[in-house]
């Protein structure tokens, strides 16, 4: 065997790297293509400060299907994302109206601890639910889903909760507004996050766990993989992911109600499987997920731009967009 | 049955400087092949020698790179995807190609099912099944679901698949791998029969006595490359297994090292019970090579399942090194020094769209973190070291581990498993689709580990594995330990004896 | 030369009324655009607050200079819509205020009265039938219906007039038939449906319809759809009447805040609309056959 | 081997059987416990009338829900049905409305077989987009998603598309609000519909074949089935169900709008979950979804009778109350 094994292991090195390359660069490519539609479309939409805008919306959907990565590759599925964020941001507000700390800063700290903690409590009553309860994670979450919002309406009784004290809104005002070096804070945030997964998902235990168990539970299992842990830990995560979110949500519009994050969990599943991420499970790709969410945040951003489509129709051109962004990703894939 | 007058006949179906490569990665070289109408033809090789990929060709469900295939003296382009099944050339996969939740009839009958003004005829099909199991002596019920299958089970269903097709080629990839002596009897019984009327069959197998036994030709795969084909009468095992490995073998087995009889007691099993196996007791010592034989479906695997915690008990205590170890503590029982190999390396042992190193590695990760991270380095490190110590060949180390020959997939999950630094190893089938160069190499790495102060149980339904390599062996029948033998003790016929029920000793 | 960008904000198209805010949107978007020559009116729409902030930041790329905004959900865009008036903008909000609804969130107000739109259906109740015993069907949990329920208790505090019960039908036919049906089964005698909404009507009708019940005395909607107004119109006695909240207000609004930044009017403050009450007599000023609602 | 296998052979067979009739009837189980629950909250619930009512509103998503379990068997998914209702609705409708036929029982004829036809297109659609264009049925289905609810939004102008003429409403309404010897027709239709789905999924061989390539493409496509076309065509039986619910759907209140079928995919795709037919395919239960559909419909229908909830928590009961179904349902099928 070790005949070949010179050359040919050289060839099949480089081959190999291409095509790994080309999977993840996919999504990339389908980007850099609305951009330049987009470009073509209104010359406002290249502008900086478009992009910096677009980007910085992303910041919901993209650092929620960050987590969603992370249940979706270890073979699950969260349907409460969107109401969980209605339901934490709820509760932070509610917490912070409450006034049971007086110092804005100290209040504002002691929120933002909270907010994390309930989330991740979210994320683990998801994760129990499904794993011991054993319920297929689709309807286990749909249920929390349902309680999630139906808490929030209760909370809110059918109406808003806002944030009252404007001194602590304009103290929290700038995690969502401000900027860093020129970067707006969630933009910064998304990296941040989103490097962090991406090293807990390589380069970790637990993430090589993580596309075991998603990419069959029998052999996580037999590999002495504790399955359940992992995909509870996963579901935590998510929680957690959901939080941050919550974190970058509240400052920007200092209020929910029962609406709030209305279908974000669809789209938090389109920007993971976008990204190229398979909804059977097994491996999965942060960095695309993020490429993922811009692409659906820029596909709203290009439709409100151009002015030449109905606007009853941009449903419409918005889900015939994804189609074709899909198409083009595939060819990208099949040829390599 | 002699039907082996080469140049007389055109053959029925053959390949001619057929060469096949995936991607950039050339696995065949001009192999030359043919098939006589009423001949057994053992196609032999080294793991990873191409014979899967052969026969894949040769049944349409590959196409050749270059050369051509000829179909009685015709050149043909074979229809993808199993559909030469209509011509009469019919593959049994070397992995299982039956879907989980369909039964056992339904599988049968997939893609051909019968039918009655457009209605399915369910009862016509599941009579038809009935019959084809009987006439192998199967005992699988054909309204069970393949999901709740022993692989034994469903390697007779992929038999009685092929075998129930108007046939005129079939091809076996490996069947007898998983299979007990009678099973293996039954078929070549059925195999001679089909062979009197006409039908052709071309035979995988790493089992040279059966290739001796059933065929009436040999071909010998070598690196990818056609070595010799020849009367079968002309050669014998140890030829063959020559002409495979290209050197010549020294003894399989390597010499027993009985530990004494004051050595530690590392493992015992008291009165375990679970679903099916009742009341086994028995105890490992340091150093010790333990077998566990039996028939299929004897329970060997659910008592060696029940002990590493991956099945529930419902009675019993297992005690590892004087400590009790809890029920359903597979992680624990592995931290305490225990590893565990399962028999399904497909469903429970690799990821098969992972590549190789994750799989080693996904067992032992923890030995790979540095600072709190994973260390590719030391992964690739590892990586290497398996290869070398089991003798992993892939011609491209990126593989998706579903593409490996079979024999690596399992030279791959014995290394994972053996990543772990065990002290007590139990092996279910060690050797399942092992070539015999490597088994030699396998047989010698157990005795080595023995040697190193390791407990080794070997379950295996090869009997001279069994005996070449224990020094005590258990005998299962039907869920209970019947014998306990050793010494003088292990011999083929008295381990029969105990396994058909014949013979029993009281509790041990 | 006189180059201005208008840019409008409005929930999509998700239920009728809505639909024809996004009707008359346009409607009156050609019409100043056709008045003043240099003048580009950009109509967007939007599922809900969090795209609609994005709307915002969208509309503000284009350079626009006056924005008229019919929230989603008020309270939720407060600091995106306040990011558009730090920037010097004219802001106008339409129907739905946020709860500090102040000169610096806005210049102009054109208030749909929410509240009103409950009040006066309860006001008729209370004239009509004293001693009804309602059932009443909401909207979605949003504030603005909140609003709607309060204007409505208020108006039926202290008299005999009594509500059974009150679900959400989410401003959904579909949902409104099902939450009827139920009603139904639940309560054998009822009186009157108050449902704020001349779409969910449509699906409380029909319940009523298919139960053969004879019990309710009529059905309030609310809004003004071109359907429910013929029914006014030609007299049904399921429909006696209807409470206008007309989705042109947006169109108002438009009108003005051109005004504004053309004609250097000072507009600014609070335009209230009534809650007019559609009779048989009154019916045929508010019927607009061409109107999707 | 043949030595023991009388007694084992006989054991595993009865094991097996008990297995398969106690999953299956699980479901059930979890109905009869809804309904004894709604007893006693409120005695009208037990009324011939309310239980008519219910079975007849959970028509719709039941029908929608026979389709799903072809697509969910056969290992896809079609998140398209709720806005393929709205636009086939609107189209049927709008076909009506241009009177092109005078004679209305030929109209309203005409228009049944356009419904049908463009139901069963817009099924193929989707299938030639997964199984053709190779996309993820999630990301294919939410793509036409948008797209179906997107040309109804333009259809309607945003607003509502209503059946003009009273004659063909009358002529039309029976389809909805009749009922043949005391059996209202949706739950006629109902039966009839799910009666066939089961014997096509049960006894014919395109059943066999939706069962297999679900439970492996590959093994489907190594036993000559055309994998494509087998899923193809089970997205063309989830558009003729939608249609077949649209034919129901338009008398009722005769008329469609944008909101129409909003969200009805989720509803769908729980009743054949909760029903008992696994998301990852491979087997599923025709008899079961049409449970799922009934619980579903029943859990709202409790809810609103019952006096003590708050409208605000009826949301979060319901998704406890699915999860507790579950939960019954599969503590159920685990003694057996
Ligand atoms: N689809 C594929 N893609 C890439 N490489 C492949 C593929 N199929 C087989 N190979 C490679 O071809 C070589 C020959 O494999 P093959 O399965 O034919 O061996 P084999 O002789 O059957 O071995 P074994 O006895 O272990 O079953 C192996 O190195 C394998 O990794
Ligand atoms: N009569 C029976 N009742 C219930 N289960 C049975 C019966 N006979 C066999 N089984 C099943 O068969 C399995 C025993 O097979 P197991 O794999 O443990 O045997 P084995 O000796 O390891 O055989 P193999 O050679 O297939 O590995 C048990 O898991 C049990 O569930
Ligand atoms: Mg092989
Ligand atoms: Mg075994």
């Amino acid at each position: 065997m070790s005949i070949n094994s010179g050359s040919e292991g050289a060839t099949i090195r480089r081959r190999s790297w291409r095509d790994v390359d080309l999977r993840a660069v996919a999504p990339f490519a389908a980007l850099a293509l609305l951009i330049v539609i987009g470009a073509l479309v209104n010359p406002n939409f290249i502008s900086i400060t478009n992009l910096a805008n677009v980007a910085t919306r992303s910041a919901f959907i993209a650092i929620i299907a960050v987590g969603a990565t992370f249940v979706i590759s270890s073979g699950d599925l969260d349907l409460s994302v969107g109401s969980m964020v209605a339901f934490v941001a709820s509760l932070m507000i509610l917490f912070m109206n409450s006034g049971v700390i007086a110092d804005p800063g100290l209040m504002l700290a002691a929120a933002m601890v909270l907010t994390v903690v309930i989330g991740s409590l979210c994320g683990l009553a998801n994760g129990l639910i499904t794993t011991v309860g054993r319920i297929e994670p689709f309807i286990a979450t749909l249920g929390t889903m349902g309680i999630y919002r139906g808490l929030t309406t209760w909370l809110s009784q059918g109406g808003a909760i806002t944030l009252r004290s404007s001194e602590l809104q304009g103290l929290y005002r700038p995690a969502y507004f401000g900027s860093v070096f020129g970067l707006p804070v969630p933009i910064l945030v998304i990296l941040i996050v989103t490097a962090i997964a991406a090293f807990i998902l390589y380069r970790t235990r637990y993430g090589r766990h993580v596309t075991a168990v998603g990419s069959s539970r029998d052999v996580a299992r037999y590999s002495g993989i504790a399955v359940n842990r992992v995909r509870t830990i996963a579901f935590i995560i998510q929680g957690l992911c959901v939080a941050i979110a919550v974190l970058l949500y509240v400052p920007r519009l200092g209020s929910t109600s029962a609406t709030t994050g209305i279908l974000w969990e669809l789209q938090a599943i389109t920007a993971v499987v976008v990204g190229g991420t398979a909804l059977k499970g097994g491996a999965g790709r942060v960095w695309g997920t993020i490429c993922g969410a811009f692409i659906l945040e820029l596909v709203g951003n290009i439709m409100l731009l151009s002015n030449f489509i109905s606007e009853y129709l941009i449903g419409a051109i918005q889900g015939s967009i994804i189609i074709i962004a899909m198409l083009v990703q595939r060819s990208l894939t099949r040829k390599a | 049955m002699t039907t082996t007058g080469e140049g007389a006949q055109t053959p029925v179906l053959s390949a001619e400087r057929v060469s096949k490569s995936f991607g950039e990665v050339q696995v065949l070289f001009s192999v030359d092949f043919d098939v006589m109408p009423g001949e057994v033809h053992a196609l032999v090789g080294e793991n990873g020698a191409g014979k899967s990929t052969l026969v894949k060709i040769l049944s349409g469900f590959e196409s050749p790179s270059s050369g051509r295939l000829l179909l009685d003296g015709e050149p043909v382009s074979l229809p993808a995807n199993g559909d030469a099944e209509a011509l009469g050339i019919i593959l049994i996969h070397q992995e299982f190609n039956l879907a989980e939740h369909l039964t056992v009839a339904e599988s049968l009958f997939l893609g051909r099912e019968v039918t009655r003004f457009g209605i399915l005829d369910r009862r016509f099909m599941r009579a038809e099944t009935r019959r084809i199991l009987d006439m192998l002596g199967s005992h699988v019920d054909e309204n069970a679901l393949i999901s709740t299958l022993a692989v034994a089970d469903k390697q007779m269903v992929e038999i009685a698949k092929a075998i129930s097709r108007d046939a005129r080629v079939i091809f076996m990839d490996e069947p007898t791998a998983v299979l007990s002596r009678e099973e293996t009897d039954i078929l070549f019984d059925q195999v001679r029969k089909l062979r009197a009327a006409g039908t052709s069959f071309v035979f995988v197998t790493h089992k040279l006595n059966e290739v001796m036994e059933l065929s009436d030709r040999v071909t010998v795969l070598r690196d990818g490359q056609w070595i010799k084909t020849a009367p079968t009468r002309l050669l014998d095992s140890d030829s063959i297994a020559q002409l495979m490995v290209g050197r010549e073998l020294s003894s399989l087995y390597p010499a027993k090292h009985e530990p004494d009889v004051d050595e530690d007691v590392v493992l015992s099993v008291r009165a375990l019970s679970t679903a099916y196996v009742k009341d086994v007791s028995f105890e490992l010592r340091k150093g010790e090579v333990l077998g566990f034989s039996g028939l299929i479906g004897s329970g060997r695997t659910e008592i060696m399942e029940a002990i590493t915690g991956l099945r529930p008990r419902l009675a019993g205590e297992v005690v590892v090194y004087g400590e009790p170890l809890a029920a359903e503590g597979f992680r624990e029982a592995v931290r305490r020094g225990l590893a565990y190999m399962t028999k399904d390396r497909k469903g429970r042992g690799l990821l098969l769209d992972e590549g190789m190193t994750a799989n080693l590695t996904l067992q032992s990760l923890e030995r790979h973190v540095r600072y709190g991270y994973l260390d590719p380095a030391s992964e690739r490190e590892a990586m290497a070291r398996a290869k070398r110590r089991f003798d992993i060949r892939v011609r491209d180390d990126r593989v998706r581990v579903g593409r490996m020959s079979g024999g690596n997939q399992q030279k791959l999950m014995l290394a994972k498993v053996m990543e772990t630094g065990p002290k007590i190893i139990i092996i279910d089938e060690p050797t399942r689709g092992i070539d015999v160069g490597t088994k030699q190499q396998i047989y010698h790495f157990i005795a080595a580990l023995a040697r190193d102060g390791c407990s080794v149980i070997v379950v295996s339904s090869e009997m001279p594995e069994v005996i070449g390599l224990c020094t005590r062996v258990a005998v299962m029948r039907e869920g209970h330990l019947v014998g306990m033998l050793e010494g003088d003790d292990i011999n083929e016929q008295t381990i029969m004896r105990y396994a058909a029920g014949l013979k029993r000793q009281a509790a041990g | 030369a006189d180059t201005k960008t208008i840019g409008v904000s409005i929930p999509a198209a998700d239920h009728g009324w809505t639909a024809g805010v996004v009707y008359h949107a346009n409607r009156v978007a050609q019409l100043l655009m056709k008045e003043h020559p240099g003048l580009k009116v950009i109509v967007k729409t939007s599922p809900d607050p969090a795209t609609q902030a994005n709307a915002l930041q969208d509309l503000e790329i284009q350079g626009i200079d006056a924005l008229v905004i019919l929230p989603t959900d008020p309270d939720p865009l407060v600091n995106a819509i306040k990011e558009v008036k730090g920037k010097g903008k004219f802001v106008s909000i339409v129907d739905r205020a946020p709860s500090s609804n102040d000169t610096s969130v806005r210049d102009l107000y054109v208030a749909g009265n929410n509240p009103a739109l409950g009040q006066v259906a309860g006001e008729y109740i209370r004239k009509n039938s004293p001693e009804a015993q309602v059932v009443v069907i909401r909207g979605l949990p949003i504030p603005i219906d909140q609003q709607r329920q309060d204007g409505f208790d208020k108006a039926i505090a202290g008299s005999k007039v009594k509500v059974l019960d009150r679900q959400f039908g989410n401003w959904n036919r579909d949902d409104a038939f099902k939450v009827m049906q139920d009603f139904l089964t639940k309560y054998p005698k009822i009186d009157v449906v108050w449902c704020q909404d001349d779409d969910m009507a449509v699906g409380v009708l029909q319940a009523i319809e298919q139960a053969k019940r004879t019990d309710i005395k009529y059905v309030i909607g609310g809004a003004g759809s071109k359907d429910m107004i013929k029914k006014v119109m030609d007299g049904d006695k399921m429909i006696p009447v209807d409470v206008l909240y007309p989705p042109s207000m947006v169109g108002t609004a438009m009108e003005l805040t051109a005004a504004a930044i053309y004609d250097q009017i000072p507009v600014h403050g609070t335009y209230t609309l009534d809650a007019t009450l559609v009779t048989k007599d009154n019916a045929k000023n508010y019927y607009f056959p061409d109107s999707p609602f």
